[in-house]
């Protein structure tokens, strides 16, 4: 992948500093199946955090253990503590989170098919109560970040493209103010150009309005070219963590997750041909 | 570890695709059929035997027929009740018209003749004849709702429940229309006549208890067998796929008509079994006061209540809904006598009933919240606590 | 887990259905189908009522010739159903006196039942018609009046009021009916007395499940014009008929409900003033027969009433003393020749099988009009039909015509026919009453 | 696995990977939802046993494209030629029966059943018992379930999925469903298989994975596979021949090299150029 | 051909004879439809908002106008006893939401359906525990008599011979209003809007702050509203008692026909059923079928418009995708 976004190295994270600090939880899902074994992190403020792993690792849980929207999936946070400047919020109700500022942008986008797009940046706002004008204005803001919106604003949100949708979900978090947003799997399904699209505007939502994110994403490559720091989930539990810059030369990594060894990439085609070969042996 | 699968392999996929794979499961089976086969009929009263247990299993065959479009199929029904009185009134029009098979012979070649009744391994097959009539009667059903069926092919989730109320209201309003289903009886109430099986009379009011608490016991059981076989193979998948994603279903090459059609026509052909017997067995007449909507709403109950797309479930739900209210207006028909002892004012019957309404509404909510898949799916969990125990995971 | 539930379940089952058992047998067991719920309640209550009022007050005065009489209600919410199921859950409990469902359904269920069991099924004035054949249903009973001889005995008024049955001619008459077995029971007769009488009958059902949208109806009425409407209404179907009448402006006193759609609820429901509107009846309405200065003296000023005080007299409530009444003297009847015990069901049938209430009789027991003079047969236990009309004046009801007698010549060959093919279905061998 | 039980595997395996006849041929495909058109006069073909790729963005008519091949919707205008025969309107079930299988964008297993029945319902069309027999899974009943159960258990072998078999799959990790819907559709014995978005959401181990059984598929069975996918790489790695699709319109076609190179497809679809 | 004059012509003929009859029947029939709609409206709100298909808006009907009229029972003045009862349906909101909608939330719509039956158990268990089984009236002065235009030189002048009854108009001009209110609600208010989005997305919903638990307390306590309407105008009507829930059944094929999430579409599909219905049974179902045909017409029609369009007249399409 050519394009490399170079962030300047940051400090490892400390907890002083941390917004959001994620401590051993564990989350059980209908009383029986255990899915986070103990997963700690710390996102410290104005950073981009990258959560990485397979799928079924524990990303999406870990989000929702933070914004408290496991609940509705009859999963609970049996053991550990979510702190958010130091106070403990896990008990705290989904919207009540909102109000503090922690904002969640669900994997598969999930806009409100049957609004417009406009309505739907503006139920981004329903936790506040300042004057209308105040949202009129940032209303105006998301537009600045997302262009393509305004252009649809009139658009039934259920009618208009992946990435149209996206955008939409992302700038309707945006309308709540966020200090920070939990942003699950941007990437999914969309094509390559929008995804870089879409990587840009965060990158630039984080430099330029200072919101903290928390990115829980497949696509390890994009991922760790926009983040700062980044932790791997493996079957609930963290793996591996460090800064972006060094994961991303972790040979590890770079053979799981990269696909990339020291000889270069692989091609599909030959990628574990042992493995392919060996049973009509 | 009370419950242990491990230690049990299966050699073959004859054994891994039997409806029980457990040993545990096959004693356990086994004993609750002796005790409801030998056990029961020996020791309970004639009313638990008539107004519990055999409303209960008659309730668990329409409960089935429903699950099987419902839980299996995934198309949802109100037309329950309109169902249960075709088969009522079906199985009452053919055993007045063809009370034996000469009869039947009589009246499709104009000679009466008297067949002879030979007795083959000790049963005379044309003591048959009264379920030869029920089967029948449940094909009719089938295929009156297989037509009802048909807006299916179109119509879906709750839209389609609503048609099918349309097959509710119609039909009943038929049966007191039209005044050849009850032979012109003035008051359009037809009598179930007495008749046998086996030597035993099984219908009418003079039939023992006991035979007719047999006789059912027997049918619920085969219908409990039919369900679960048909469900384990290619039309009982058919059907779960074409509730969990019909579109994909029909990539895949399952044909939705057939698949939807053929589940009405299962499911109709037992809920007009049941239908039959509520009437012959529980009730002693056909009248369409019996089959109204809120039984349509009452076997709605108990096969989500129970748990839908299992066999087990509809056993559940039908004891669930069908004993509930009777057994909480007894109960608290008991507490009379030890309220007035207290000196505090006796439950009038009025209000035993009312009691007993807001117990039932509030008994259904507690246990979907407690398990919303269903008292079935409660008891699979208590097996995996079993499994696992003593550990919590 | 499930065995659990499931063996309590059948414990709690098996323990409810032998409670009882114990009873004194000195006493005789009322089993009342009673439904104080659903929509026919505020009839249920009152029939209630009345049955009970009057049992207590006879063990008030010491029993039935020194046998107290014991009761247990069991609501059925007037469905079939239920009512099948209360009907075995109480017939262990002692020695039956009779079953009165006051349900079509019910009774009809039961029709077969009670013979298998030997027990008196009564369904005074309602239930299946032809069971007045006793021959070929020696366990029910229908006295004082069926509705077959009702349509017959309302029509003569009709034709009188006309002058003379030969008016008729021409004339017509609309039934509005619930469409259900209870209000179909009148319609071959009506239909019979059309041929006969050369009206035109005109049927107007009403869908049981939504009674009270009647609309199509009345519109229709308003067009068709009949002289004279008859109701075969129940619960909410009379008030609401009665309204709607009133909102075409109907003349109510050309609509004549059966006596089941004749009751204060049925006209104070309506909401609107029903005056003029004719109801008819087997007994007389009002608190004035000598009983019920007793049962306020012995029941209401000791505060064991069982519905409000304001209700005696009502027709119901009376209807409900009647039920109770007929029952009491058919066990008389029986102890006479079986003597003064708690009787089984076999002992009762054969009271209520030679009961002859005379008038001197009724006044000795102080149900002057609450019962009418009866005399039942082996063969024929329907009695001497006959009726009265009513009319409600806005306030009450008041009987301005005497018993009008039922076409008996044209009622009875329809019984007895239908009994016949009724008989012939069931293989039932009719028994004979020869002897 | 023994060698006896691979039998009819092996035996399709040995005409593997002989690109061929065209299987399937449109022409001048074009549809339309009320007045959008979603598709606007495609052509291209596809060849017996080759892997043939269809890319472009969001909203380019891709699944569009493949749901008009197996007869989910019905093109306004163009012909669709499949083995020979062009095609009528078709309902999907039909298209089944012709070896036309399929997987989907959104997971579409049944996720009340386990793997096993997901798998088993492929084999649908494969089984003839008569209603009455398995009411009472006696004779030809259980006889076909016992014969498919054991080439359902061979598919199972072939996607390393024994240990779900017994799982209901609406619980299982995304990647092992898109492998069952795999296995779904290769139970089908399908002669063309369509697969929408295989890899979506997966990590690289699983896209390996995937590859890995879609070769297999393509060269051990002769399975003819037409594919959509977002990852360049393993459309460039993998596949023969690539359709790139921009707005419902045709925008190149040809070998990966040839496609990755074409100016307009960089220009629409992949934006910055990938090594 | 002979069917054809029968069952065709026939009533053809005489709809033609008398068109003052079918004015009097299509008023009348508007009248009951606007009544079915203001019972559809309830079920609309909340399964719009919700995704639940309330069973119990039947019960809720019967049992705010059983508090209604219990209270006018006690001798309050409806002014009192009227926001009373209102108050009581918001009370009941809030308890639904409490005690049955949270623990379930997530489940699917069929378990949802599930406990609404429940609660009709409930509702109508505790109305008649507290005010007694026995029919009710309603009676808090609403006209209910019927105009003979006749009477009135307009109808003379026209010559038409029709009747009307005040509580048809009533009905007409209730659900007119309300569905006026909750258009303006639904579509311009901050609250209506966040309902609407929660109706398309709860977790995603919940995920912008929208507290879900406030949403389901405004849907069902705007629900009671709905049905305390309803019991109002139709308690005016009829008595009160438990058949009034059957009669709510007809709410049903008019919702459906309508589409589920459409409140207009309600009250069209109130005035197509109310108005076939009773033209069907006038003209066709008594004189033809032996009448009683009202109890299945508005079903069976549903079917045919069905076929046609599976979302109903006025649903929101539904968009199937692979």
């Amino acid at each position: 992948m050519a394009a490399t976004r170079h962030v300047e190295p940051t400090p490892g994270p400390d907890p002083a500093r941390a917004v959001l600090v994620v401590n051993n939880i564990e989350v059980v899902y209908d009383h029986v199946i255990l899915v986070l074994k103990g997963v700690s992190l710390s996102l410290p403020e104005g950073r981009i955090v990258a959560l990485l792993g397979a799928n079924g690792a524990g990303k999406t849980t870990t989000l929702k253990a933070i914004s408290n929207l496991i609940r509705v999936e009859r999963g609970e946070v049996t053991k550990g503590t979510i702190e958010l400047d130091g106070q403990n919020v896990a008990a705290l109700s989904p919207n009540e989170l909102v109000r503090r500022g922690v904002v969640q942008v669900m994997e598969g986008r999930r806009c409100f098919e049957h609004l417009t797009v406009e309505e739907n940046l503006l139920t981004g706002a329903y936790t506040r109560k300042d004057i209308k004008s105040a949202v009129e204005h940032d209303l105006e803001m998301v537009y600045r970040y997302f262009p393509r919106l305004k252009e649809r604003r009139r658009a039934l949100a259920g009618y208009t493209s992946g990435g149209e949708q996206q955008m939409t979900a992302i700038g309707r978090a945006l309308m709540a103010r966020p200090r920070v947003i939990l942003l699950d799997e941007p990437s999914m399904g969309l094509a390559p150009q929008l995804v870089e699209e879409i990587f840009e505007i965060v990158a630039r939502l984080n430099a330029e309005a200072g919101v903290t994110i928390l990115l829980a994403e497949q696509n390890t490559n994009v991922a760790l070219r926009y983040a700062n720091y980044g932790y791997i989930l493996e079957n609930g539990r963290v793996v591996l963590d460090g800064e972006a810059a060094v994961l991303r030369e972790n040979e590890d990594v770079k053979e799981f997750y990269l696909g990339v060894s020291s000889k270069g990439r692989r091609s599909f085609r030959d990628i574990k041909s042992y493995k392919r070969r060996k049973r009509w042996l | 570890m009370l419950y242990r699968e491990t230690g049990v392999f299966h050699s073959s996929y004859a054994a891994d695709q039997a409806i029980f794979k457990l040993p545990q499961d096959r004693y356990a089976i086994a004993f609750w059929l002796v005790v409801a086969a030998v056990v029961l009929p020996l020791t309970v009263s004639n009313y638990v035997l008539t107004d519990l247990l055999t409303p209960f299993l008659i309730m668990a065959i329409a409960a089935l027929g429903l699950n099987v479009l419902t839980g299996y199929c995934g198309q949802l029904s109100l037309g329950t009740g309109a169902f249960m009185a075709l088969g009522g009134y079906m199985t009452y029009k053919l055993v007045t018209a063809l009370p034996s098979a000469s009869a039947l012979i009589g009246s499709l070649t104009g000679v009466e003749l008297a067949l002879p009744d030979p007795v083959i391994l000790g049963i005379r097959p044309f003591d048959l004849w009264f379920l030869a009539i029920l089967i029948g009667a449940g094909l009719i059903t089938a295929v009156v709702g297989l037509v009802f069926g048909l807006p299916s092919l179109k119509i879906k989730g709750l839209y389609l429940a609503v048609t099918t109320l349309a097959a509710q209201f119609f039909l009943v309003w038929l049966f007191i229309k039209v005044p050849w289903f009850t032979n012109y009886s003035p008051a359009g109430i037809a009598p179930a006549p007495p008749r046998t099986l086996l030597g035993l009379q099984v219908t009418g009011a003079a039939s023992p208890p006991v035979n007719r608490y047999l006789f059912v016991l027997a049918l619920t059981c085969l219908a409990a067998l039919a369900v679960k076989n048909v469900t384990r193979c290619k039309v009982g998948r058919s059907w779960m796929a074409i509730r969990d994603m019909d579109i994909a279903a029909e990539m895949i090459g399952i044909s939705p008509t057939r698949a939807k059609l053929s589940a009405f026509a299962f499911s109709s052909f037992l809920i007009g079994l049941a239908g039959a017997l509520w009437a012959f067995v529980k009730i002693n007449s056909v009248q369409t006061d019996a089959y109204g909507i809120l039984v349509s709403f009452q076997v709605l109950f108990m096969v989500i209540i129970g748990g839908l797309g299992t066999v087990l479930g509809s056993f559940l739900g039908a004891a669930f809904v069908i004993l509930t209210p009777i057994l909480l207006n007894i109960g608290l028909t008991a507490l009379n006598p030890g309220l007035q002892a207290l000196g505090l004012p006796a439950f009038e019957v009025a209000m035993i009933k009312h009691i007993e309404f807001m117990i039932f509404g509030a008994l259904i909510i507690f246990f979907l919240i407690v398990e919303p898949h269903g008292l079935a799916r409660l008891w699979q969990i208590a097996k995996q606590k079993l499994r696992t125990w003593p550990f919590p995971y | 887990m499930r065995r659990v539930i499931t063996s309590g379940v059948l414990a709690a089952a098996v323990m409810a259905a032998t409670v009882g058992v114990t009873h004194a047998a000195e006493e005789q067991y009322f089993p009342l189908l009673v439904y104080r719920t659903g929509p026919y309640a505020a009839n249920g209550a009152q029939l209630a009522n009345g049955q009970i009022d009057y049992l207590k007050l006879i063990n008030a005065k010491g029993g039935v010739n020194g046998v107290m009489v014991k009761w247990e209600e069991c609501e059925t919410e007037y469905k079939t159903d239920l009512g099948v199921e209360c009907y075995e859950r109480l017939k262990g409990n002692g020695k039956v006196a009779a079953i009165s469902p006051f349900s079509t359904g019910i009774t009809y269920a039961l029709l077969e039942k009670v013979a298998a069991d030997q027990n008196v099924l009564f369904s005074m004035g309602y239930g299946r018609t032809s069971a007045a054949d006793g021959r070929v249903f020696p366990w029910v009973f229908n006295f004082p009046a069926t509705y077959w001889s009702q349509a017959t005995s309302i029509m003569k008024y009709v034709a009188e009021q006309e002058g003379g049955a030969d008016k008729l001619n021409g004339k017509k008459i609309a039934l509005v009916h619930l469409d259900h077995p209870y209000g179909k029971e009148p319609i071959p007769t009506l239909q019979k007395l059309a041929v006969d009488d050369g009206f035109e009958l005109l049927l107007y059902p009403v869908p049981p499940t939504s009674m009270t949208d009647q609309k199509s109806i009345w519109l229709d009425i308003r067009r068709s014009k009949p002289d004279w409407i008859l109701m075969w209404g129940w619960g909410a179907m009379n008030p609401t008929a009665i309204k709607e009448a009133s909102l075409i402006r109907y003349p109510m006193d050309h609509f004549i409900g059966n006596w089941w759609a004749a009751a204060e609820v049925d006209v104070r429901g309506s909401g609107v003033p029903a005056e003029g509107y004719i109801g008819a009846n087997f007994h007389e309405v009002g608190a004035k027969a000598p009983i019920f200065a007793e049962i306020k003296s012995e029941l209401y000023a000791k505060g064991q009433g069982t519905g409000p005080e304001a209700e005696l007299g009502e027709v119901l409530y009376n209807r409900g003393i009647a039920n109770s009444a007929f029952t009491v003297e058919a066990m008389v009847t029986a102890m006479k020749k079986y003597g003064n015990k708690a009787l089984s069901g076999e002992e009762i049938r054969w009271g209520f099988e030679n009961l002859d209430i005379t008038q001197a009789r009724i006044d000795e027991l102080g149900l002057t009009g609450i019962i009418p003079p009866t005399k039942v047969t082996c063969a024929n236990h329907e009695g001497s039909p006959a009726i009265k009309l009513q009319r409600w004046d806005g306030k009450s009801w008041t009987v301005f015509t005497d018993w009008i007698p039922a076409m008996t010549d044209l009622v009875r060959p329809l019984i007895e026919a239908d009994a016949a093919q009724y008989a012939k279905e069931n293989g039932i061998e009719p028994r004979s009453c020869e002897s | 696995m023994a060698p006896a039980e691979a039998a009819p595997l092996s035996e399709r395996a040995s005409r593997a990977r002989q690109v061929g006849e065209v299987l399937l041929a449109v022409d001048n495909i074009t549809l339309r939802f009320g007045g959008v058109a979603a598709l606007t006069n495609i052509s291209f073909d596809i060849r017996q046993g080759e892997i043939r790729a269809i890319i472009g963005p969001n909203g380019a008519g891709k699944s569009s494209m493949l749901n008009v091949i197996n007869g989910f919707y019905h093109p306004q205008e163009g012909r669709i030629t499949y083995q020979g025969k062009t095609r009528a309107r078709m309902r999907p079930h039909e298209a089944a029966k012709r070896g036309i299988g399929r997987t989907f964008q959104n997971i579409a297993l049944f996720k009340g059943m386990t793997t096993l029945d997901n798998i088993m319902t492929g084999r649908v069309l494969k089984m003839h018992a008569g209603f009455l027999a398995q009411v009472v899974y006696l004779g030809r009943a259980k006889q076909e379930e016992l014969a498919h159960r054991a080439a359902v258990e061979r598919i199972i072998d072939f996607l390393e999925i024994q240990a779900i078999r017994n799982q209901p799959v609406g619980k299982l990790p995304y990647g092992l469903q898109k492998r069952v819907e795999l296995g779904r559709a290769l139970a089908t014995e399908p002669t063309l298989l369509l697969l929408d978005e295989p890899m979506a959401g997966m990590n690289l181990e699983e896209k390996e994975d995937m590859c890995r059984f879609i070769l297999d598929a393509n060269e051990e069975f002769g399975t003819t596979i037409a594919l959509i996918e977002h990852d360049m790489g393993v459309v460039m790695d993998i596949s023969d021949r690539v359709v790139v699709l921009d707005y419902g319109r045709k925008l190149a076609d040809g070998s990966p090299d040839v496609v990755r190179g074409d100016p307009a497809v960089i220009d629409a679809y992949l934006g910055v150029s990938h090594d | 051909m002979e069917l054809f004059a029968t069952y065709v012509l026939g009533p053809l003929g005489e709809m033609a004879d008398n068109p003052a009859g079918v004015v009097e029947t299509v008023i009348g029939g508007l009248g009951n439809g606007f009544l079915y709609a203001l019972v559809a409206i309830g079920f609309v709100i909340i399964f719009k908002s919700s995704g639940v298909f309330n069973f119990a808006q039947g019960a809720m009907v019967f049992f705010a106008a059983l508090n209604f009229a219990g209270l006018l029972e006690l001798g309050l003045p409806w002014y009192l006893a009227g926001p009373l009862a209102l108050g009581a349906m918001f009370l009941f909101a809030v308890l639904v939401e409490r005690v049955a909608l949270r623990p379930l939330v997530g489940q699917s719509q069929l378990t949802l359906f599930m406990a609404t039956i429940g609660i009709s158990f409930l509702l109508q268990g505790f109305g008649e525990a507290i005010w007694g089984g026995n029919p009710h009236l309603l009676k808090v002065g609403l006209p209910e008599d019927s105009l003979f235009a006749i009477d009135y030189a307009w109808g003379q002048a026209l010559g038409l011979d029709i009747i009307i009854q005040q509580s048809d108009l009533l009905a007409i001009a209730t659900g007119l209003v309300m569905v006026g209110g909750l258009f303006l609600f639904f579509q311009f208010s901050r609250v209506g809007r966040a309902l609407r989005a929660v109706a398309d997305d709860h977790a995603a919903a919940m995920s912008v702050g929208i507290p879900l638990q406030h949403m389901w307390i405004a849907v069902w306590a705007l629900s009671g509203l709905a049905a305390f309407v309803a019991a109002t105008i139709w308690g005016t009507k009829i008595q009160i008692e438990p058949t009034m829930i059957n009669l709510a059944l007809k709410a049903l094929p008019v919702l459906i026909l309508g589409g589920l999430t459409s409140i207009p579409g309600a009250v069209i599909g109130g005035c197509i059923i109310g108005i076939s219905e009773l033209l069907f049974e006038t003209y066709w179902g008594q004189p033809l079928f032996g009448g009683a045909t009202t109890e299945w017409f508005a079903y069976l029609l549903t079917v045919p418009v069905l076929l046609i369009r599976p979302q109903g007249l006025f649903g929101e399409r539904l968009i199937e995708r692979v």
